[in-house]
Parts: C-alpha cells; structure tokens; sequence
C-alpha cells in the first residue's frame, strides 16, 4: 500500500469525494489562496497546505477564498448545506470557534431538531487543533470536549493517515453536520493509504493495542503516545488494550464498557483542559457502568488547568508524556490484585 | 411596473392572513394558551408582502425572532405555523421549534432564528446555492434595526459582496429593538453602511406596500441577473410590544394609535387599490373575511390538536446516529 | 431577616458594590431601557427586570445600555476591566455566547496568563440559562461546562436568593475574570436575605442537607431539586447529604470527595446536556480519588443529548426531575450493602 | 502644526529599531533560535510610530498578531519584547505569551492579539474606561486590512460610534490577509465604511511617517476634546512573508524591491529629513547604529537568558485560586 503523509491523506480524501460528487465544494481562508493578488494562484493550498491543488483542478467556483469572516462563511456553507450542497468548510484553528461558535452550535446542529426533522445540514467543518506547535494559548487549544457537549454535532478525531482519509470521507458524505478535528503535529506523520475511495464508519473504536492487564482510552494524537506505551509496557510483560474512539459523537460505548470491564483498569488520556472534558466523560461513563469490573480507580491523564504557554520548556511540560500514560498503567496494576 | 388584479388580490390577502394571525396569536396569548416568547409582526405587513411578491419556489428568506409574516408572506401554511405556536405535533416543526424556530424548508423558508443577526449568514448559504446551481434564485435576509449593528451581519454584507451573492438584506427598522431606540443605536444610517460596502441601498417607507414592492422589485430583478446584494431600508413600526407581556413604556404615549390611523399599511392598502379602483371595497372586505375565518379555523385546530409524542423528545437530533 | 425575591437580591447585590465602588459600572441590552426613546427612561431595567432602578440611581455613565453587539461590548467590558474599572456586563441569555466566546475565552480569560501575570481583569459576565420557560432550544441551554472547561475563568452557578446576592457581591470583589449563571426559573424564588452586604466565598461548597445513605451532588436550580429529593427520602427512612458546589469553578473538591466517602454512593444531578457536562466531571473525580470507599456505581441524572424542545409536554420531560433523583438514590441504597 | 527636532530624533530612533528589531528576529527565526508563529512589520514602520508620536502614557493601543512595530512604538523596551519571543522567563510575559500575546499595560499596551479582530473591542474598553475617568486619554485599535473583515471590528465601530468614545481605528492595509489581497477582500472602502458608521475616515499613505503623523495628529486631537472615533486607512506594505517561513508566491515578482526601493518609510523619512535640513545625515545615521546596537545587544541577551522554571506552567492563571 502506498505511504502517504496525514496531510496528503486529507488531500486526497477531498479530492476523490469532489470528484465523485460535485455538490461538494470546499471553502476557507486561503485555501487555495492568492486571491486578487497579483501572484501565484493556489497560493498557498490552504495554511498548512492541506488543499493545495484542489483549485487547480475544481475551480474557484467549488474551492472558495473567504474573507475573514468565519460567521459568514461558516454560516453560509451551513445555509448551503441545507439548500442542497454538501460543503466543506475549514476553521483555519479550532481556537477561532469563539468568533463563529453561534452559526455552529446553535444553527448548523439544531436545525434539525428545532425544524422537526425536516431539514438536513451536510456540512463538515475541517479545523486543526493541539499543542506542540509553539503556537501559545490562542493557537493551541483542543476544544473538542465543547463540540462534543453539544448534541446535533458530529465530532470526529483521527490519529493517523488511514484515518484521516477513511474518516474525512464519511464526513462529508454524512448528512449530520460534523466537526473534523485534525492535529497539528500529525499532518507530517506518514502511514499506508489506500488510494481507493473508502470510509470508516463513525461510533466505531479501533482497538489498536489488545492485552490483560489494563485498558488506556486515547484521543485523537494521543493514540499515537498510548500505543507507544503499550510497546514499552509489553516489552516490560504488561500487556494493554488501547482503544481508539475515532470519534467522540458519536461515541463507541460498547467496545469501551467492554474493554473496560475486560481488564478492570482503565486510563484514559485526553490533550484537552482536565475540567468537563473526554476524560471525564469517559471516566464517568465507565464508572456508572463497570463498576463491579474495575479493580482500581480510573486514572484520567489530561492536559492542566492552564492556557497553552508559549515557551517551548513550558508547553513540552504541558503536553501529556508517554510515561505519564505508562507510569499511570504500573501504577493500577500494582492496584487491585 | 404593474401589479396585476390576481397580485394584487393575492399581496392584501396575505397582509390579511398576517394582522389577522398576529392578532388571534395575541389573544390567545393573553388567555394563556400560547406559551414562551412570542414577537408579533403586526403592522409591518407591507415589508413581508412587499418583497416576498416577487419570489418563487427557487428563493429563500432567512427570518426573524419576529418571524410569523416572513413565513405568511413567503408561503408557509398559517395552519400548520398556528400548531407550531402552541407547540401541536402537527406543527410546521412537529412543535418542537415554536414561534422563535418556525420554518418551511420546503418553502425557501429557512426559519425565524432566536439569535439576532442568525440569519445573514445562513442566507449567503442559500444565495451560493442558487448561484453555484446557476437556478436565478435570490435569496433575502430580513434584518431588524437592532440586528442591523451584529458582526454577523457586516460579515455577510461583505461576503455577499465580495462573492457577488445574489442577496438582499431587508432592514426591518420599527423603530426599536426591544426598548432601545434605532434613532439611538445605529451608528450612520443602513444606506451608508450599505454603501461603505459597496453595496447599492435605498430608504422605503414600509407603511407603503407599494413602495416596497417597487424597491424590491428592483433589487431582486437586480440579484437575479448578477447585479450582487443590495440592502433595503425598510422603515416601519410594530403595533405590539417588543413580545407578548412587554408593556412598551419606552413608546411615547399616543404612538401606536398614531400610526394605526395614519400609517397602517392594510388601510394604505386599501385605500390606494379603492381610490385607483384596481380593486373594489367590496372585493377587499371578501378577501379581509375569508382571511379572518382561515385563521379562526387555525386556531381552533391548534387548540385541539395534539401535543407531540413523548417519544419525541429524542428524535431528530441527528439523521443517523448510533447511540 | 427581610424575604426577599432571587431577583431583587441580585439587585441589591448589585446596587450595594456600586454604591460602594466607584469602578463597578454594569453594561448591557435594555438593562436600563429605553435608550434613545420617547417614552420612559429606565423601561425595562433588564429583560427580566434585575437591573430595575439601578440607573435613576447611578446615571447613563454606570449604566451603560448597549446595541446587540455582544463581541463589542463583553470585549469592551474585558478591555475596561484590565484598564482599571470593575464592569459587570449582562449577557442577556447564555444560549448568546455563540457571538461573543472569543471575548470571554480567548481574552479575558487568557490576559492574565498570556500576559505573564502582569493583568488583572476584575470582569463579571452575568447570564441568565436553562430550560423551562418554554423559550426553545436557542434560549434554554445550560453551557456551564463549556465555560468550566476554560481556564482562567471562574463560573458560579447560585442556587437560592441569599446565594444570589453573597455571591454576586463576591464575584464583583473577585480580581479574575467570573461567569455568573442565573437560571431563569429561579428569580421569582423567594428566601430570607440579609439587607446587610456579605459575600460567599468561592470554592466552598454549601451542604444543604446530612444523611448517611447516599450523597446526592447538584447545580444551580438542580440542587432546590435534589433539597426535595432528599427531604421525600428522609421521610422514607432514606437519608441523604446534598451538596450545592455553588461554584464550579473553582470546586470544592474536598467537600465533594469527602462526602461521596461518607456515604459510598452518589448521584451527580446537572441540567446540562449529559456530555463532557459537570455530572461527568464530578463523578469521575469520585471515581478516581474514592475508589476504595465507593459501595454502587455514580448516577449521573442529567438533560438528554437533545437540543431543548419548545412543546411543553416535552420540554417538561426534558428537564431532570425529583422522582428521578429519589429513584436514582433508591436505587443505589439497595445496591453494595 | 510642525515636529520639533528631538520628536524628529525620537521618531526616527524608533522607526529604526523596529526595522532593526524586525530584521533581526527574521534572521534568528531563520538560524532556528525562534520558535512558532513570528509575524513581522518591517516596511509598515510609519504607521505605528506616525500613530503612537500622539500618545502618552494615559492612552492604549490594542495590537495585532503583526505587534512588534506597535510594541516598540509605544515605549516597550525591546530588551524585554525580544526576550518573550525567544520564549524566556524575563521576557515582557514572562515567556508564557510570545510574539503574539506580547503585552505591557503599564505602558498601555494591551497586547498583541492571536485572533483577527480580537483588539477594536478591546480597546473600546481602554476607551471607556478614560472617558469615564475623564483622564482625557484616547485608545487606538491597529487593525490589518483582513481584521477590516471581520465582524468584531464592525461592531466595535459602531459601539464606538453610539457611546462617542475617543477611540481611533488604524486600518493597516498592507495589500494582503495571509495570501488574500485586500483588492479582493474588502467590500467597498475603509473610508466608505467608516462614513457608513458615522465616522470620519482618512486615506493616507502609510509609507510617508508625515502623512502617518499629521492624519494621526488630527484624529487624536479629535477624540481627546470628545468629538469620538475616527478612522484612518493607512496604506503600506509588509516586507516579509506573511509570518516566518511563508515563499510569498502570491506576491508579484519583484513586488517587494520595487516597493523598498521607491517607497521606504525609512528611506522617505531620512530623504524628507535632509532636504529640510530638520535633521542631518550624520545625526541620522548615529541614530540607525545606535539602534542597531540596541537591537544586536537584545538579541545576544535573549540567547542566553534563562527559560522559564517548569513550576511556571501553572502560575497567573488566577489572581486567586483554590485549586
Ligand atoms: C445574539 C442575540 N442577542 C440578543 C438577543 C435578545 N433579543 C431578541 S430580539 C432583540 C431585539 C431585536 O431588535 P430588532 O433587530 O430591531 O428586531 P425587532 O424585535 O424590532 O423586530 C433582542 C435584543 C438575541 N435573541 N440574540
Ligand atoms: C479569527 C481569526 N481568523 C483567522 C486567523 C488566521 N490569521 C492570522 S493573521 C491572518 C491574516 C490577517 O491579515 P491582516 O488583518 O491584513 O493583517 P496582516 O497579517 O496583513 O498584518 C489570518 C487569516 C486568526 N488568527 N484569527
Ligand atoms: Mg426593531
Ligand atoms: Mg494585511
């Protein structure tokens, strides 16, 4: 199968469902870029190149330049949802939610309900997320949890290529409005892609890892780092199931109850702020349900009560470590015998 | 440009439907049997009519919290909106939207919406629908005066215009956004503000259906060959409070009354239709009756229909979701 | 002590700072009214009426009425507060924040940090939430736990009219920046409220009621449903601790912790949506830090992940009610004996 | 009304180490030794110091993401700006806020701003506040032609318009958002836009600091003695990428030499300067090496300044916090 980057992965993922259907465009700041300027056209593909070629090849009529303005446009591919298209809309950081939160969270996601099932809203909005960039605390937020909060919105994290692509895909050719979260630091990450169109399913976990002793529930680049402790711990004979929600509404309960209730021990690792995020969720969830399964209280692995910092010393303490997640598995496995 | 009979017929009729919908709404309102927060349209009429006369299946509107004529005006079934009202499993939303969230999607009505300054955004959607479908379809953004000063509605002004959006932004402006004056809360003036963005604007009397229905006229004629937005500033006046149970002290006392005797736009009507005999007293009173006795029958099935299915509760939160 | 309406205690609290501190000014929409009108002066005095009287006493310079630009005037208020003054804007319903977050998440609450420690932004942003008022799903949400999820802001949530007052007088004393939820059933509750200026103090949670069975843990106008719950119970023969956190933000976790270890079994009562909502974020802080000492699983009694319906019929099954509350703590008490 | 000879020097002084400072982080960030977003002002150096020449230390200015020039403009020390953006504990936010949160309110600068369109409200507080002090001072919101876009600004407009605050909008349009041209992005005009909200509106050419200083002087006079906001659209050019590390493919081959060669805010000072013999050439260059070594001095402080201690990740979010 051929190597291809998380970036490339997305790219293409666009590309072949515009290809296949042309009720869907694309629209964003600069993503194709150089608009009225006197340069290159395709400019720049998007800020971190993600929808690079797509004009070239759609048009400006199906990859639109906006304005700054992220309630009008977010609005306005909302409006065309509901009219017929299926845009793709892209929140250069998830951290600008707050300039257009309303036109998502309270029209995108409630039509529907509020219009009694009458209309259909097939937006997905592509936004990029996490720490790790240098970017300080209003370019390096998750905010994932509050998408998550409200119903009517779909919220998606994949972790790695395969994902990214199998995951954009069902995106957009799912009626519901969805949020599509992409981390920063994955778009260089590289994995094996299929060239063929093909999608993976939401409320479907991928249980990356399968082992005995203890369950760690990850999200979104935190897979990477909980997989990655489940090598080393299997290398020291602890072996750890590590479960992949893929996407957190809907949420795959059945395969986390399940995997929980298998091993008794359960860490969940969440990038986010600690307060009313995934892993509360999680935690709660699985504490209402296994509770004569667990062997040991549910370990909860986040990032701190604190906005990003800028300086690199400060944000590398910020972001949850390996051995943090590895620590936190010997720690319940020496619980509960 | 002239008004045929049959249009003419139709555009009092509507007005009709609308005085004589808010008006039962109110009643029933202060008899208790419609509850939550309900904005009333009556004595803007005109506005609705005027633009909606010259839109058809292909168009949409984006309303209101003040929403019930748009809906009237665009073609939406006053029955099934006066279920909606008292929250009837048969209403245009299954009762679960209510006054503040009635639509017709099917009717390029694309809701009334609880948040000031909702809707322009959500119309730029439509309007990039109509435009990427190459349909001819406009798309209007009813704006009240309050609304007019929301981010979201500058933005959509200059996305409109920089995409060249076949939309109309119809400035609702009755003089008050809840308690606060217009005169005091807009910045310059709406046709400035158009301007600035380079948008053609125009000032309307909105007691005057004709008036309106001439600059409406222009400017959707104007969208619909890819002539880009324009901005109507439609002046008008609302005979109810703010909603149902505001006791509108911010009004100076005699107001009401004097825009009810000399500015009401179903009088105007009337008047201008007699006088140039396009339509008769009698034919007009025909056309007030029958409006009056649709209405009545709306309310008397919403007051005995229904209420939705428990069940209810949990559906239509997503097309598909697996929970 | 004088019985006074959560309503009118909020304007005394109100009216007494402003008396005292000149720097206190409150802005918002209509919260004197009739701007720029012929009629009255001073015609609403706030949409519910909570800011009656405050500007015949203080002047259009403290009482600031605002156009409906949210983003202007929460940011005017956040840029006010860091130049000196204390402002207290009213964000007419929660369900608004969708216009104006980036002022309050992004800024205000970030200054301080982003900034080094060098501000101080003494700003209270008062709102009013929840459902049953038949108002819909744009004007009856709950959002607390989007607001509990940000660092840097505090979020009180008062529970009765003596709470109102204490606690607004102590978010207007408070140097960070506070989200201040009224629900709006809540204001025509009358109690006992001392004339007297006092203040509640953030981060201490008030136990309402003392029981042995079960604790049951709520927020905001839950906690007068879980009061009802346990005192149905206690003449049962069921006795149950109720605990109102009263702020989230910070959280009295010591109270929260030990409690739920006297008694082993909790339910967690919150009105939200049930996602990443404050029912999760509570009971997975018992699940992690009580584990030895839980006897049953933590309920969470929460809203449905549904947008709130106008009908009333259903608007009154959604919203958490007494006899879930008792059986949830019915249930629990039969549980882990 | 004329400049005197040591304002000239303070002008140029600072003109110089903005140009110095920006050079400067262009080469560290290129050499590694600066990591994340660095958006640079080089070429744009006669708006900020045209602007804050007017200012004391009773008045405010909200910055951008693009903020060194107005930092440095409004009297932060350089030492301490170069610090924060190699992310070091003595920095001017002690490394927690970077090149794009860097801040210092006892100079009245309230931060650069991470969100397009964060600063015109803010800085409607900083107005707000003097206004009700009655400290005569006056607050400025730069904003870039992109943030011209965005709904926050327009609002803040209007607030500004309604409340009659002594705010001054500086509209910072160097020809691009990112790769977008303003050419496109802006409906209408700046000043159109401005008059459209009731204020006036200035074009002025932002590479001639006396054009800057003269519109700036007029508008700040303006809004002390209470005549409210105003709006200048100041014209210019950025020199660099978009931030560190954009090819600027969307600019026009030989776009930017052209501009430094013909239009250099620095170059047009010094030419402006000598042929009025209001400073002489040796006097200016004595002033661009003293920066220079100023810049140089803070650069080599900043490589070997201490990083935060870890401990600091969780101080300053709360004044006061039980946790
Ligand atoms: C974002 C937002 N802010 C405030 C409100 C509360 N609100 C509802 S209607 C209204 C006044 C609107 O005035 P205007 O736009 O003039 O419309 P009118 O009521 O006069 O028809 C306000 C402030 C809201 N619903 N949404
Ligand atoms: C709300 C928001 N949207 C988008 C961005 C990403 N962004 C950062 S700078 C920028 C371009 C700003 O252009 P302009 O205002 O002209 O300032 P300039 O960079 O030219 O100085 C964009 C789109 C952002 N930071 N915030
Ligand atoms: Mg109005
Ligand atoms: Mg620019």
């Amino acid at each position: 199968m051929p190597t291809k980057s998380f970036r490339d992965a997305l790219n293409e993922g666009l590309r072949q469902e515009m290809e296949r259907d042309d009720r869907v465009i694309i629209m964003g700041e600069d993503i194709a870029g150089g608009m009225g300027a006197p340069g290159e056209d395709d400019a720049w593909g998007g800020p971190l190149g993600v929808t690079k070629g797509l004009m070239p090849q759609f048009g400006r009529e199906r990859v639109l330049d906006t304005p700054i303005s992220e309630s009008a446009f977010i609005g306005c591919a909302a409006g065309a949802a509901v009219t017929g298209l299926r845009p793709v809309a892209e929140l250069m950081f998830v951290d600008f939610m707050g300039v257009c939160f309303d036109q998502i969270f309270n029209q995108a996601a409630k039509f529907r309900y509020m219009f009694g099932g009458k209309a259909t809203t097939p937006l997905v909005i592509r936004t990029m997320y996490g720490a790790g960039f240098r970017a300080a605390s209003q370019h390096s937020q998750c905010l994932y949890p509050l998408f998550t909060h409200i119903p009517g919105l779909k919220v998606v994290l994949p972790s790695n290529p395969y994902e990214a692509k199998g995951l954009l895909i069902q995106a957009i050719r799912d009626d519901d409005p969805v949020m599509f979260f992409e981390h920063k630091v994955l778009y260089d990450d590289e994995a094996d892609v299929p060239d063929e169109i093909y999608t993976i399913p939401f409320g479907e976990a991928n249980v990356t890892r399968e082992g005995d002793d203890a369950t760690v529930i990850a999200f979104g680049r935190m897979v990477n780092l909980a997989n990655e402790a489940a090598d080393k711990l299997g290398a020291a004979g602890i072996t750890v199931t590590v479960v992949d929600p893929r996407t957190t509404s809907p949420l795959d309960k059945e395969t986390i109850l399940e995997t929980a209730s298998e091993t008794g021990r359960v860490v969940v690792v969440d990038e986010a702020h600690p307060r009313c995020n995934l892993a509360t969720d999680i935690s709660a969830l699985i504490c209402e349900n296994c509770f004569d399964d667990m062997k040991a209280p549910i370990k909860q692995i986040t990032g701190p009560h604190a906005p990003v910092p800028f300086s690199p010393s400060l944000e590398d303490l910020y972001i949850p470590k390996v051995e943090a997640i590895e620590a936190a598995v010997r720690e319940l496995v020496g619980k509960g015998h | 440009m002239q008004l045929s009979r049959d249009e003419l017929r139709t555009a009092y009729k509507r007005m009709c439907l609308i005085r004589h919908f808010e008006d039962a709404v109110h009643e029933e309102f202060s008899a208790g049997n419609i509850p939550g927060f309900v904005h009333l349209y009556a004595g803007e009429e005109s506005s609705a009519v005027g633009v909606c006369a010259h839109l058809d299946d292909r168009d949409a509107i984006a309303s209101t919290h003040r929403g019930h004529g748009h809906c009237i005006a665009k073609g939406c079934d006053p029955k099934g909106m006066m279920l909606e009202i008292f929250g009837k499993k048969d209403g245009l939303c299954g009762g679960k939207g209510g006054s503040m969230h009635i639509a017709d999607l099917s009717k390029g009505m694309m809701g009334a919406n609880g948040i000031v300054g909702g809707g322009p955004p959500l119309i730029c959607g439509a309007a990039l629908t109509a435009k990427y479908r190459k349909t001819g379809g406009v798309a209007i953004a009813f704006v009240g005066d309050g609304a007019s000063n929301q981010g979201t509605t500058f933005e959509s002004y200059n996305l409109a215009k920089v995409w060249d959006l076949p939309v109309i932004f119809v400035v609702e402006d009755n003089r008050y956004a809840e308690s606060t004056a217009s005169a005091w809360s807009v910045g310059g003036s709406q046709v400035g503000r158009a301007n600035g963005f380079g948008m053609p604007g125009e000032e309307v009397d909105g007691h005057d259906f004709f008036a309106v229905w001439e600059s409406a006229r222009q400017a959707v004629e104007r969208a619909r060959e890819g002539g880009g937005p324009s901005l109507l500033h439609v002046k008008l006046y609302r005979y109810y409070g703010h909603f149902e149970g505001d006791a509108s002290t911010y009004k100076a006392p005699g107001e009401v009354e004097q825009v009810k005797t000399q500015f009401d736009a179903l009088d105007m009507f009337k008047q201008r239709v007699t006088e140039t005999s396009l339509l008769g007293p009698d034919e007009l009173e025909d056309i007030e009756r029958e409006a009056r006795e649709i209405i009545t029958d709306c309310v008397a099935s919403a007051a005995s229909a229904d209420a939705p299915a428990n069940s209810d509760l949990l559906t239509d939160v997503y097309v598909d979701y697996k929970f």
